[in-house]
C-alpha cells in the first residue's frame, strides 16, 4: 500500500495526474469509501485493503470530464469494465493514468457477519502485503478468526485472472483467488424444474427492494438516464404493487448489459437484500459463450459485443426449449 | 388529446359477413380519443373516402382508423384521402380485420370480438400518433440489369430505348444465357439463334448499354433510387480493347480438355475460349484452371500467336463502382441436378441425356455437329423414349414441388424434330399431364401427335436400365391401357426440372430483396405487382422470378423495363418518413446502435446540449433520414431508449400490446 | 358411418399416407416387380382408398402379391407411398383374424428353407413398424 | 410482568395470529425481514437487524389508494379500504419503535394520513430488547435504550425466557389475548431481566460510535451547514441509489404513481428515495439539479430540518442500517463526524 | 378455486415484420387458411424492431404467449435485422426459461410473404401450445388478470 501512496505522490508531485482517485480509511474496519485525492496530504487516509472492492472505474465517467488526469486504482477484474468503457466511447483513456493495483481477493463484509461474527473492532489479516490465508478479528464478543478465502466475494472464487487488460503501471502483488466453477451455479439453475427455477428466482427476487444500488454500481449500466427512469417505455423505476415489475426490471437490465456486462460482481456485491444477482448476468454469459463462440466483455478493444454481430448459422430461439 | 374517427368497412360481404361491422364501430366509440364512428359498404370506394374526407373536416379530427382490408393493401389510399382532407397521412393507421380476422373465421362472435380488439389497438397507436413528414432523395438516372439472357438483354434494350443508361452485369464470358443454348424454340420452330444474336448484337451496339461480362454484382448499398453497387470484373486475362476475335489463340491452345459448359460437358474446349461463335463479346477469356501457362508457368503458345498483343496474364480482378437508380434481376435458371434420380440411370448411362442436352446434341454448332446419335457409341438412334416431369411436381425433397411449366412444349418440339428429320426413329413420350396452355400451344402438341405420330403414353417411367448390349430397358406404367410396359429404347430424354439460378440467393441477400423456398424471388404482389420484388427499387425479369417459357420472359422483361423507366423518369422520390430518431437527452453516445445500422445512417457528433440546465459537450447520434430505412434494429440496440423510430415508437407498440391484452 | 369409410380411414391412419396428394402420374405401377401378378394394380390402390371401396382391396391378390419391396414408396414423387397402403391393408386383414403382429422370436421357428427370403424381409418391415 | 420459554414462542405466534394479523422477521432466501406471520416461516429473532425496519407494517412500501375503473365511457372510483384488523408486529428493536415516533410525527399530524392512521390505530408492538449490539449501532447517541424499548409491550430474552411487559391498553390487550401462554413472574425473574439490561448497556459502551457527537446540529445552523463546503466532498462516492432510504426506519418520503390496468388505473405510493435524479421531479424539471444537493437533502433533513420543526427530534434512531448497507460505505456517521472535524478547526 | 371455471381463451400476442410476416399472415387471409382468433398481431416495420421490453410488457399485461415472425436468416429486407432479432430473442427466451418460464409460451417463427400454409400452420400450433401450457401464471401483473 505504502508503494502505492508513494508512486501517487510522485505522480502528484510532478503534474502526470490532477487527482488520484482510490479508497479512503473508513471509521470501521471494514468501510473504506472511494475518494479522490488531490495532495500528499489528502493522501494519508489512502488505503487499499481486502475491504477496498468497490470497482472504481465506472468513477473514470465522471472523472473523465474533469481537468487533467486522474490515477485511478483498477483491481484486475476492473480493468475490465474500465476498457468495455473505453469501447462505448463512456470514459477518456487519455484522461485516465491507470494503476493496476494487485489483488488477492476481495472481503465481503455480509460472509463475515455471517459467520455470527458482530461487534467487530478490528480486523488483521486484510492488508494487500499480508499473505491473505486468515482474517483475525477482534469484537466486543471476543476474538474470532476466519479463513481468508471464507470471507472472500462470490466473484473471487470465480476470478476471471489477476491479469490486467489494460494499465500504465502495476503495483503489488497478487494471489489467484479461483477456486470455483464460474457457471456451476447457473448450471445448477438449469437443471432444476420450472418450478424449483421459478420458485428459486421469485423468493430471491421477492427480497428486491428497487434501491437501484445493484444499476448504479454496475459499470455497463452507464445510460445518463436508465429506462427505468424515463417514461419511453412507460416502465417504473420505484417500487410497485405487484412483483411482476422486479421481474421485468431484473431481466431488461441483464439484458440491456448481455454482451457488455464483464462479470464484475459489483452487482451481486453492493444489493442490501444479497439477491445473487450476478446469476442473470452470468445466464447471459454462459448462453453467448455456448451460442456464440466464448466471449468476454472488455477482453479487448476491438472484438464486436456478441449482440451487435450474427452470423448466418446462429442457433435458432427455439434452441432454448431444446436444451432442455 | 387527439379526436380520432373509426371508419369499418364492410368490403362488401368479406368483412361483413364474419363481423358485426356496426358493432365495431359503437365499440370504438368507448375508445378514450374517438370522436366518430362509422361502417360503410366500401371505404375505399371513392364514397367511402368522401366519408372519411367528409369525417376529418366536420369533426374537426386529428387522426383516423380505418378498419378494413390489410394495411399492405389500402393503407396508402387512405393515407392519400385523410391528406386530400387535410390530415396529415401519417395520422392514418388500419386495422385489419378482413385478413386477419373475417377471412380466416367462421364465428361471427368470434371475428367481431377480435375486429374489435384489432380496432383498439389501432385507436390506442393513433393516439400516440404524431404527423411526420416525408422527405425527399434523388434518383440516379442509370439502371443495372443482372443477367445477360434474353430477360436482361429485353429489359436493357428497353430501358435504353426510353433514354436512359444501362449496364448489363453477366456473370459468363458473354451475354446470350440459356436461350443461346436451344437450337429451335416453340410452338414456331424458329431457330433460337436466329431470334437471339441480333438482340445481342443490338444490345451491344446501344450506345446507351454497357455490358460487362465474366462480371459479378460484388456488393449493393443504398436504397431505391441511389443504389450503390461494385461489380467484379473477373481478369479475363485478354486484353478487350486489342483482341481482334480472330480466333487464333483457341485454335492453337494446347490445352483442349475443358468440359464445354456451353455443350453441357458433352464435349470440351480450349483453355482460352469464347463460349460460342456468336458470342458478345468476341472476346476470349483464359480459363485459368485449364490453362498450362497459369498450371505450370510454361507455355504462353496464345501470347505468341496473338498478333494483337491482347494476351495480358497478369490482368487482374477489377472492381468497378456505380451507383444506379433501378435494379432488374434477371439471373435467369439451370436444370437440376440428377444424383438422386437413379433411377433413370442418368449417372450410368451416356445415352440418357437431359433435354437441355438434347437441344446442344441436335443443334449444328453442337457436340455431333447437329447429328441425331448416341453420345456412347456414335450409332443413330432408332427408338427414343421421353420422360416428362422429371423433378418436377414432386413432393419429397428428392426434386422441386413445382411445374417447370415449359417442358412439355419443349418435349413435343423435340418429338417432332426428330421425327421430322429422321422419320424412322420411333419417338414414345411417357406423361403425366400434357400442360399446354398458350397461344398455339395445344395445336403445337397436338401437331407433334397427330401429324407426326409421336406416340404419347399416359403414365410415369418407374426406372431405365441400362443392358449390356447398350440398348436402355425402359419399364413405365400405361395407365390407360392398365398394364405395365417394357421398353427397349436407344437414347432416353429426360424432361429435367429446371430451378433458379443458384447464385440468385447471394444476390437476393444483397438486395434485401425476398425469396421463396423454391429460391425464386418474391414479387411485390403475385396478381397486381407481378414484375417488382416488394423492395422497392428491385425488378424481376424473366425465370428468377418463376418458371416461363420465351415469349412470357421477354412480355415480363419489357413489364420490368417500364416499371425501371417509370421510377427513372422521376427526378426526386418521396422517402419514408418513419425513420429513427435519437434524443439527445438521453443518448450515451456508446455507438450500440450504428454497430448494427445496416444502412450506416448513424453518425457521431459531439454537441452541446443543456440538459435540464447542465450544459456539456456530448458525443451524441445522429440519424442520416435519407439513408434511414426505419428497420428498427437501433432503437433495441439502444440501453436508454434514446433511439426511437417515428411511425413505430416504443410507446405506440406498447399501446397496442397494452390494448390487445387488456 | 358406412364400413367403407371407417376402413379407409383406418388405412390412412395405419399407413400415415394422404392418398388424396396422388397426382397419377404411375410410377409406382411402371416401378412394381409384381405389377403382372397383381388383379389391383399399385396406382389404382389409390383410387380404391380414394373411394372408399377397402372390401375390393382386402379381397384382391394384389394383397398378398406385393412383396413389399417398397420400390413405389421410395420412387412416389408425391409422398403417396401406394406399398404402404396396401400393406395397412393386409394388417386390416391381419387383425380382423385376431392375430396380432409376428413377434421378433417367433420368427426362427416359423423358418423354412423354402420360405422365400422376400417373405421373411416382408415380414421384418411389418414387424418393425 | 409475564413470561413465556422462547421453546414455547411457535405457540405463542399461532395463539397470536388466531386473533391478529401478525409481522415479524422471517428468513426468506439467507435474508431476514419483517413478513407475515404463517406456519412454515422461518422466523428469526436472533439476526438483530432485519434488512428493511419495520415501517413496513404501517407504512409499507407500496400500497394502492384508490382504483379508477373505466366501463365504456363511464368511469368509477374506488377508493382503497383502510387497514380494519388488528395486527401485531412482534420482534420490532428500540430503534425501529423511536422510528415509527419520527413517523407519527409526519403522518399523525394535520392533514392526517388516513392509510398510516388506521394502520397505527389497529397495529399492537411487541418489542424486543436488543441482545447482542453490534458495531454499526449508535442508538443511544439519538436517546435510545436499547435494552428498554418503548412499545405497546416490551420483552427482554433472557436464558431460556422470553419476559412480557404491557406497557399500554394496546398492550395489556394482546397480553389478555394470549395469557394463556403466559406465566406469572417472581422476584428472581425481575432480578435476571435487570442483570440482562445491565449487560446491554455495558455492552453499548463498547462500542465505536459511542463517542459520536451531535454537538453543532442543534440550534439554528441551517445555513451554516447547507453552505458547508464540506458536501461537495463527501457526496463524490454516493452511487444515488436508494438503499439507505429504503433501509431507514425513518424516510417517509413517497411517489405517487398510476398503474394502467386494462379497463381500470390505480393510484398507489410507493416509497421514493431524495437520493434518485427524479425525486420531486416537476413539469419544469428537478429542483436539486447535481447529487451533491441530493445527497445534502438527505442529511440536512434528517439532522437539521426535522429537528427544527419537531421539537429537536432528529429523524435518526442510529439503527446502523445505512451503515452496513451503503454500497459506497457513506453513512450519516461520517457526515456527522465530517462535520465534527470541520467544527473543531473553524 | 371457483366452482365454476372460467374457460380458458389465451391472449397471444404476434409481432409480424412488415415485409415477410405480416404479408405471409395476409396470405393467408386471402387463402382462407384458418387459426385461432385468439392470436392479434402487431405488425413492426422489422423483427429487429422487437424490443425485449414489449415481450415482458405483453406477459406483464396479461399475455399467455408472445410469438414474434420475421423474414427468413438472409431475407431480411433490410439485410440484418432478423440476425439481430434471432440473437436477442434467443438470449430473451433463454432468460425466461432459465426463471422458470415454460419455453412453450415464445416462439419465434420465419415466415416468408409467400408462406401463408405456414403462418397458418405455425399459429395454429402455438395456439395450441400456450392451451396445452394455460393460464400464464409466472409472469403478469396481478392487477391485470381481471
Amino acid at each position: 500500500m505504502q508503494e502505492l501512496i508513494n508512486r501517487a505522490k510522485e505522480l502528484l508531485a510532478d503534474g502526470t495526474v490532477a487527482r488520484v482517485l482510490g479508497w479512503k480509511a473508513g471509521d470501521l474496519p471494514y468501510n473504506p469509501e472511494p475518494a479522490y485525492f488531490e495532495t500528499a496530504e489528502a493522501l494519508e487516509d489512502f488505503v487499499y485493503n481486502g475491504f477496498c472492492g468497490a470497482n472504481l472505474s465506472k468513477y473514470m465517467i465522471e472523472a473523465s470530464k474533469m481537468e487533467g488526469k486522474t490515477m485511478v486504482c483498477l483491481k484486475p477484474c476492473d480493468t475490465y469494465s474500465f476498457m468495455q468503457l473505453i469501447k462505448e466511447h463512456r470514459v477518456d483513456r487519455e484522461k485516465a493514468y491507470i494503476a493496476g493495483v494487485g489483488c488477492k481477493g476481495k472481503l465481503d463484509i455480509e460472509k463475515i457477519r455471517a459467520r455470527g461474527i458482530r461487534g467487530i473492532e478490528s480486523i488483521e489479516g486484510a492488508e494487500l502485503t499480508d499473505d491473505a490465508e486468515t482474517l483475525k478479528i477482534q469484537t466486543i464478543y471476543g476474538e474470532k478468526s476466519l479463513a481468508y478465502a471464507d470471507g472472500m466475494l462470490e466473484r473471487c472464487h470465480v476470478c476471471k485472472g489477476k491479469e490486467h487488460v489494460i494499465f500504465d503501471e502495476q503495483i503489488g502483488e497478487s494471489k489467484e483467488t479461483k477456486d470455483a466453477e464460474r457457471f456451476g451455479e447457473v448450471e445448477r439453475i438449469e437443471s432444476l424444474s420450472p418450478e424449483e427455477k421459478f420458485s428459486y428466482f421469485q423468493s430471491e427476487l421477492g427480497k428486491c427492494i428497487r434501491c437501484n444500488a445493484c444499476r448504479n454500481v454496475c459499470p455497463a449500466c452507464s445510460c445518463r438516464k436508465c429506462v427505468f427512469d424515463s417514461n419511453k417505455f412507460d416502465s417504473s423505476q420505484k417500487a410497485n404493487v405487484d412483483s411482476f415489475e422486479e421481474k421485468m426490471f431484473h431481466i431488461i437490465r441483464a439484458f440491456h448489459v448481455a454482451g457488455r456486462c464483464t462479470d464484475c460482481g459489483e452487482c451481486s456485491r453492493v444489493c442490501p437484500q444479497g439477491i445473487p444477482l450476478h446469476l442473470f448476468n452470468r445466464k447471459f454469459i454462459k448462453d453467448i459463450d455456448e451460442l456464440y463462440g466464448e466471449y468476454q466483455a472488455g477482453a479487448d478493444i476491438d472484438s464486436k459485443a456478441p449482440l451487435t454481430d450474427y452470423t448466418f448459422e446462429d442457433a435458432e430461439p427455439s434452441i432454448v426449449g431444446k436444451r432442455g | 388529446m387527439q379526436r380520432i374517427g373509426v371508419f369499418v368497412c364492410h368490403c362488401g360481404s368479406n368483412i361483413a359477413a364474419t363481423v358485426d361491422v356496426s358493432k365495431v364501430a359503437e365499440m370504438a366509440l368507448m375508445e378514450p380519443g374517438v370522436a366518430h364512428a362509422e361502417d360503410y359498404q366500401y371505404m375505399c370506394s371513392e364514397a367511402g373516402q368522401a366519408k372519411i374526407a367528409a369525417a376529418i373536416q366536420e369533426k374537426g379530427l386529428t387522426g383516423i382508423v380505418v378498419c378494413s382490408c390489410s394495411p399492405r393493401m389500402h393503407e396508402a389510399t387512405f393515407r392519400k384521402a385523410a391528406e386530400r382532407a387535410g390530415l396529415n397521412p401519417y395520422m392514418v393507421e388500419i386495422a385489419n380485420i378482413r385478413e386477419h380476422c373475417s377471412w380466416i373465421h367462421k364465428d361471427m362472435e368470434e371475428a367481431t370480438k377480435k375486429a374489435v380488439i384489432l380496432m383498439r389497438a389501432a385507436v390506442a397507436k393513433v393516439n400516440l400518433n404524431t404527423p411526420l413528414q416525408a422527405g425527399e432523395s434523388r434518383v440516379t438516372k442509370r439502371a443495372l440489369v443482372i443477367g445477360g439472357g434474353i430477360a436482361g438483354i429485353q429489359t436493357a434494350l428497353d430501358i435504353a430505348d426510353a433514354g436512359y443508361e444501362v449496364d448489363i452485369v453477366e456473370k459468363t464470358p458473354s451475354i446470350g444465357g440459356r436461350m443461346s443454348q436451344l437450337d429451335k424454340t416453340f410452338p414456331t420452330l424458329d431457330c433460337s439463334a436466329c431470334i437471339l444474336t441480333p438482340k445481342m448484337v443490338e444490345a451491344s451496339a446501344h450506345e446507351k448499354i454497357t455490358i460487362y461480362t465474366y462480371s459479378e454484382v460484388e456488393k449493393v448499398s443504398g436504397f431505391v433510387g441511389d443504389f450503390t453497387v461494385d461489380i467484379r470484373r473477373k481478369a479475363r486475362s485478354v486484353d478487350m480493347n486489342k483482341c481482334t476475335g480472330c480466333g487464333v489463340c483457341q485454335e492453337k491452345c494446347p490445352s483442349k480438355k475443358a468440359p464445354s459448359e456451353f455443350n453441357r460437358g458433352l464435349n470440351t474446349r480450349s483453355a482460352i475460349y469464347t463460349p460460342f461463335a456468336q458470342a458478345i463479346p468476341n472476346v476470349p477469356v483464359i480459363d485459368r484452371e485449364a490453362c498450362i501457362k497459369f498450371r505450370t508457368g510454361k507455355c504462353g503458345v496464345c501470347s505468341k500467336v496473338c498478333q494483337a498483343g491482347a494476351i495480358d496474364y497478369e490482368q487482374k480482378d477489377e472492381i468497378i463502382t456505380e451507383k444506379y437508380g433501378a435494379i432488374v434481376v434477371a439471373t435467369g435458371f439451370d436444370t437440376i441436378k440428377l444424383d438422386r434420380y437413379d433411377e433413370y440411370a442418368y449417372s450410368q448411362s451416356k445415352d440418357v441425356i437431359t433435354s437441355l442436352e438434347l437441344e446442344r446434341v441436335m443443334n449444328a454448332a453442337g457436340p455431333t455437329h447437329g447429328h441425331l446419335e448416341r453420345l456412347s457409341d456414335g450409332k443413330a438412334p432408332k427408338e427414343i423414349v421421353f420422360i416428362q416431369c422429371v423433378g418436377s411436381r414432386c413432393a419429397d425433397d428428392r426434386g422441386k414441388p413445382y411445374c417447370s411449366k415449359i417442358c412439355c412444349m419443349y418435349t413435343a418440339k423435340h418429338a417432332m424434330l426428330i421425327r421430322d428429320k429422321y422419320p424412322d426413329v420411333n419417338v414414345t413420350v411417357f406423361y403425366i399431364d400434357v400442360r399446354t396452355p398458350g397461344k398455339n400451344f395445344d395445336e403445337f402438341y397436338r401437331r407433334a401427335v397427330e401429324q407426326y405420330g409421336v406416340n404419347y403414353i399416359k403414365g410415369q417411367v418407374g426406372k431405365v436400365i441400362p443392358k449390356p448390349d447398350g440398348k436402355l430397358l425402359v419399364q413405365g406404367s400405361d395407365l390407360l391401357d392398365n398394364r405395365q410396359i417394357l421398353k427397349e429404347a436407344d437414347m432416353v430424354v429426360l424432361a429435367t426440372a429446371i430451378e433458379p439460378n443458384p447464385d440468385v440467393r447471394k444476390i437476393a441477400t444483397m438486395l434485401t430483396a425476398s425469396i421463396d423456398t423454391n429460391n425464386f424471388l418474391t414479387e411485390a404482389h403475385a396478381k397486381l405487382r407481378p414484375v417488382e420484388s416488394p423492395t422497392a427499387g428491385i425488378f424481376l425479369s424473366g425465370v428468377c422470378q418463376g418458371p416461363k417459357d420465351i415469349p412470357e420472359t421477354v412480355a415480363q422483361a419489357g413489364a420490368a423495363a417500364v416499371k425501371a423507366i417509370g421510377l427513372l423518369a422521376k427526378d426526386k422520390l418521396m422517402t419514408n418518413p418513419c425513420t429513427a430518431h435519437s434524443d439527445e437527452l438521453l443518448c450515451n453516445g456508446c455507438s450500440s446502435c450504428e454497430n448494427v445500422c445496416p444502412y450506416g445512417a448513424i453518425t457521431y457528433e459531439d454537441k452541446e446540449v443543456n440538459d435540464h440546465g447542465i450544459r456539456e459537450t456530448r458525443r451524441i447520434a445522429v440519424v442520416n433520414n435519407a439513408l434511414c430505412q426505419g428497420c428498427g434494429a437501433c432503437t433495441v440496440a439502444c440501453p436508454s431508449g434514446a433511439m426511437d423510430l417515428q411511425g413505430f415508437s416504443n410507446r405506440q407498440i406498447i399501446a397496442e400490446v397494452d390494448a390487445i391484452c387488456r | 358411418m358406412n364400413p367403407g369409410k371407417k376402413q379407409a380411414e383406418m388405412i390412412r391412419e395405419i399407413s400415415g399416407v394422404n392418398p388424396l396428394k396422388c397426382m397419377k402420374c404411375g410410377k409406382c405401377s411402371a416401378t412394381c416387380p409384381s405389377y403382372n401378378e397383381m388383379d389391383i394394380k399399385p396406382h389404382q390402390f389409390v383410387s380404391y382408398v380414394v373411394n372408399e371401396d377397402i372390401e375390393s382391396l382386402i379381397n384382391s391378390k394384389s394383397l398378398w402379391k406385393c412383396l413389399s419391396c417398397f420400390a413405389c414408396v421410395e420412387r412416389c414423387p408425391r409422398d403417396v407411398k401406394p406399398g404402404k397402403l396396401i400393406d395397412a391393408a393386409r394388417q386390416m386383414v391381419v387383425r380382423k383374424k385376431g392375430q396380432d403382429y409376428l413377434k421378433a422370436d417367433e420368427i426362427p421357428e416359423l423358418l423354412d428353407p423354402e420360405l422365400p427370403q422376400q417373405l421373411l424381409v416382408s415380414a421384418f418391415r411389418r414387424y418393425r413398424r | 410482568m409475564y413470561k413465556i420459554a422462547k421453546e414455547n414462542l411457535s405457540a405463542l405466534f399461532r395463539l397470536i395470529a388466531e386473533t391478529y394479523g401478525l409481522y415479524l422477521p422471517v428468513k426468506k432466501a439467507g435474508q431476514t425481514n419483517f413478513a407475515a406471520w404463517s406456519e412454515d416461516a422461518e422466523v428469526d429473532l436472533m439476526t438483530l437487524k432485519t434488512v428493511k425496519s419495520a415501517k413496513d407494517a404501517f407504512f409499507p412500501q407500496s400500497e394502492s389508494l384508490y382504483t379508477v375503473k373505466k366501463e365504456g365511457k363511464k368511469m368509477s372510483v374506488e377508493p382503497e379500504a383502510l387497514k380494519e384488523q388488528n395486527f401485531v408486529v412482534f420482534g420490532m428493536k428500540a430503534c425501529d419503535v423511536r422510528g415509527l415516533e419520527v413517523l407519527d410525527k409526519v403522518f399523525l399530524s394535520e392533514p392526517v394520513d388516513t392509510f398510516y392512521a388506521a394502520r397505527r390505530d389497529h397495529g399492537t408492538v411487541v418489542a424486543l430488547a436488543c441482545h447482542e449490539p453490534e458495531e454499526t449501532c449508535f442508538c443511544k447517541v439519538f436517546g435510545v435504550d436499547a435494552a428498554n424499548p418503548a412499545s405497546d409491550v416490551a420483552c427482554f430474552p433472557a436464558g431460556e425466557e422470553l419476559y412480557w411487559e404491557a406497557l399500554t391498553e394496546k398492550g395489556e390487550a394482546l397480553t389478555e389475548a394470549v395469557k394463556s401462554l403466559l406465566a406469572e413472574t417472581d422476584e428472581a425473574d425481575g432480578v435476571s431481566v435487570e442483570a440482562e439490561k445491565d449487560a446491554i448497556h455495558r455492552m453499548i459502551e463498547k462500542l465505536p460510535y459511542m463517542n459520536l457527537s451531535l454537538e453543532g446540529w442543534n440550534g439554528d445552523v441551517l445555513s451554516e451547514k447547507f453552505d458547508s463546503p464540506l458536501w461537495e466532498e463527501l457526496y463524490k462516492p454516493c452511487l444515488a441509489c436508494g438503499t439507505c432510504t429504503f433501509v431507514c426506519p425513518t424516510c417517509q418520503c413517497y411517489d405517487i404513481k398510476d398503474y394502467t390496468a386494462g379497463n381500470s388505473v390505480s393510484r398507489y405510493r410507493c416509497w421514493d428515495s431524495c437520493m434518485y435524479s427524479d425525486f420531486t421531479m416537476m413539469a419544469h424539471g428537478n429542483n436539486r439539479t447535481s447529487q451533491m444537493q441530493r445527497f445534502r437533502q438527505r442529511f440536512m433533513h434528517k439532522l437539521v430540518y426535522y429537528p427544527a420543526n419537531n421539537d429537536g427530534m432528529y429523524s435518526c434512531t442510529g439503527c446502523g442500517r445505512c451503515v452496513e448497507k451503503c454500497p459506497s460505505a457513506l453513512n450519516i456517521v461520517k457526515v456527522i463526524k465530517a462535520f465534527q472535524n470541520q467544527g473543531g478547526e473553524k | 378455486m371457483p366452482l365454476e371455471k372460467k374457460e380458458f381463451k389465451p391472449k397471444i400476442v404476434a409481432f409480424c415484420c412488415n415485409w415477410c410476416s405480416y404479408a405471409g399472415a395476409d396470405l393467408a387471409g386471402s387463402s382462407r387458411l384458418t387459426y385461432p382468433a385468439d392470436v392479434k398481431i402487431i405488425r413492426v416495420p422489422c423483427s429487429c424492431r422487437v424490443n425485449p421490453m414489449f415481450i415482458l410488457r405483453a406477459f406483464e399485461k396479461g399475455a399467455d404467449g408472445v410469438i414474434m415472425c420475421g423474414c427468413h436468416p438472409g431475407d431480411c429486407h433490410y439485410s440484418t435485422g432478423n440476425y439481430y432479432a434471432r440473437r436477442r430473442m434467443t438470449l430473451l427466451f433463454s432468460m425466461l426459461d432459465y426463471i422458470g418460464v415454460e419455453s412453450g409460451r415464445t416462439r419465434v417463427e420465419w415466415v416468408s410473404a409467400a408462406e401463408g400454409v405456414k403462418f397458418s400452420e405455425t399459429m395454429n400450433s402455438f395456439v395450441e401450445k400456450i392451451y396445452s401450457l394455460g393460464e400464464n401464471v409466472r409472469l403478469g401483473d396481478l392487477r391485470c388478470k381481471n
